[in-house]
């Protein structure tokens, strides 16, 4: 069990790079939050894997607090585009 | 027979969000990018965190780790929302 | 060597590609981008490195209040009024010269540090004296017992640092009220901040959280209901501001009052400090959250909540 | 064998390094503000590389402590920073209009 939990937490380290990758070559802010939101997705459960690989339970609450905050940076984006518009 | 099925739960995760790691790079427009991605990472994390919270002894935690998910099935919804509403505004700006 | 290894590397290189776009691309927007996933990146490299509280605090305040801070900074420009000529490349060579130099130095200095180690003298220290320090949780004992002066001053440098920000100007003007989507998000989010909040304050004295993280999250709370141009059920203007001087406050009370039975200055009694280290807490937390909301709106708060309607007028 | 504690502190003497020398040669001030961050997370990664004993050891916990107080004053640091640019900002927009 511990060996596939180092490999799954190995593929999804290479998938955040893709995910990051995939953002870096988006050039409109939609496509950036929908990266960012991915990337938060992808953290999550890294974070997640991480806890039971590591056996720290505090890495939950991270996860839960990354989740939390993600939404949070959506919010702010989308507003932020949304109040130059009206500007 | 928990092992096995947390295993077979966690590769699936692996699978979706790959897929949607795919769809970001692939897909022709934002729209349908929008909508690969949010429900691939969703289902992703989804099966990841069923799959672990099978793993951890500790009921409460495991309680948690499931309501992340419902967390960030939540805020993927509204967030997605929000973005397509962004796209469209840009759109009708352009025009 | 185990394959976690490759885990590590994978996150080491995504972090120097991530500071490189960083500091270097083209576009500034791009950049705050980039920099809030660095915040997430790194929040995930505490976690690696057996730090739940730091990463806690990363994902919270690194990636979050930065990103928020640092958006609401870009709005404030003025787009294409930036044209800056590049450096003569004598300038650039010298200083990339002279921070190579300094960073092969300090490379040195810490692998010689890393191969002459003796082990953790001081870790070791604060956990023999965890059982007197009222709470469980090693950091929570350092930060606020076996260190609380450093806490103290750092609660005293974002007093200071909101005053500086209050003192340089008015607070940028609201934002409009957003429309349903919005309002409906905002408004299931921000009591599942508050609820994380108060768990983070609660676990903390024996488990990772603690202050900064329930207030960066209140914060947070605070920093939507105001992007959602809506008033929220957050104290208003001048109580704000008691309640961000409180947690100073609180905290050198605290530990004035304990030198009247025969301690010292912020030694706590052994059967108090549980006890003391809470109420400390408690106030640090809402203090920092009404800090760094304070602090997020940009300048001297004129007339937040009250009359919006005059500000438009 | 290179571990754990070993790369991610050359990593942040590394981030430091970057960090540094966009300080010194970027000129525009939100730039800066972010190296300067950049440069903190490099300080705050050789703290805690240092801390880490290996997998199931616990960490010495005083860096720990250090670091999160300097992640809330570096974030105070950055609002007052950003508050001074926009006050220049101000002030710029000011003389052109005169």
């Amino acid at each position: 069990m511990h060996d596939f939990l180092v490999i799954a937490s190995l593929i999804l380290g290479l998938n955040l790079l893709l995910s990051l990758v995939a953002m870096l070559r988006k050039t409109n802010t939609s496509d950036r939050v929908l990266g960012v939101q991915l990337l938060g997705t992808n953290g999550v459960g890294l974070l997640l894997l991480m806890s039971l690989l590591q056996d720290q339970s505090g890495l939950i609450d991270a996860a839960l607090v990354l989740a939390l905050l993600a939404a949070v940076v959506v919010i702010a984006f989308t507003r932020r585009e949304q109040e130059q518009v009206n500007d | 027979m928990i092992d096995l099925l947390s295993i077979f739960l966690i590769a699936g995760g692996l699978f979706f969000y790959c897929a949607g790691t795919v769809g970001l790079l692939r897909l022709p427009d934002t729209l349908s990018r929008l909508h690969a991605v949010t429900k691939a990472d969703n289902l992703g994390l989804g099966l990841l965190a069923l799959g672990i919270a099978l793993q951890i002894g500790d009921p409460l935690s495991a309680v948690k780790v499931l309501l992340i998910w419902l967390l960030v099935l939540a805020a993927s919804a509204a967030g997605g929302q929000l973005i397509a509403q962004h796209v469209v505004e840009q759109k009708e700006e352009t025009k | 060597m185990t394959p976690i290894i490759l885990l590590d590397t994978l996150l080491a290189i995504i972090l120097l590609v991530l500071a490189v776009v960083a500091l270097h691309s083209e576009n500034l927007r791009q950049s705050i981008f980039v920099f809030i996933v660095f915040g997430l990146v790194t929040a995930l490299v505490w976690a690696r490195l057996g730090a739940p509280d730091v990463a806690l605090a990363e994902a919270a305040i690194g990636s979050g209040i930065a990103g928020a801070l640092l958006l609401a900074a870009l709005r404030d420009r003025q787009p294409g009024c930036e044209h800056i000529e590049p450096r003569p490349s004598w300038q650039v060579l010298t200083v990339t010269y002279l921070v190579i130099g300094v960073g092969l130095t300090a490379s040195w200095a810490f692998l010689d540090a890393q191969a002459s180690r003796s082990g953790p003298a001081i870790g070791e220290m604060v956990q023999a004296e965890l059982a007197h320090s009222g709470v469980s949780n090693p950091v929570t004992a350092v930060l606020l017992n076996f260190r609380a002066y450093d806490t103290l001053l750092e609660l005293a440098v974002l007093f200071a640092a909101l005053i500086g920000v209050m003192a340089l100007g008015p607070e940028r003007s609201a934002p409009q009220a957003a429309g349903p989507l919005v309002s409906h998000f905002v408004a299931w989010l921000t009591p599942l901040l508050i609820l994380a909040a108060g768990y983070l304050l609660w676990v903390g004295a024996h488990a990772p959280g603690g202050a900064f993280q329930a207030g960066a999250l209140l914060a947070a709370g605070g920093i939507i209901v105001r992007l959602s141009g809506k008033s929220g059920i957050f104290p208003k203007g001048a109580w704000l501001r008691v309640l961000a001087a409180s947690g100073y406050g609180v905290f050198l009370f605290v530990g004035l009052a304990v030198m009247a039975g025969d301690n010292a200055f912020l030694q706590y009694p052994s059967d108090w400090a549980g006890s003391l280290i809470l109420l400390i807490e408690i106030f640090a937390t809402l203090s920092i959250a009404a800090s760094l909301l304070l602090v997020y709106l940009g300048g001297y708060p004129n007339a937040w909540m009250e009359d919006k309607e005059s500000q438009h007028a | 064998m290179l571990d754990a504690s070993t790369l991610y502190g050359l990593l942040g003497i590394f981030l430091a390094s970057l960090g540094l020398h966009a300080t010194i040669l970027q000129r525009d001030i939100l730039r800066r503000i972010l190296a300067i961050n950049i440069l903190g997370v490099g300080v705050f990664l050789v703290f805690i590389a240092t801390a880490y004993n290996g997998p199931g050891v616990a960490p010495d916990a005083v860096p720990h402590a250090l670091v999160l107080t300097g992640i809330v004053v570096a974030v105070a640091a950055t609002a007052l920073a950003l508050a001074l640019q926009r006050r220049l900002e101000m002030l710029r927009r000011e003389s052109d209009d005169e």
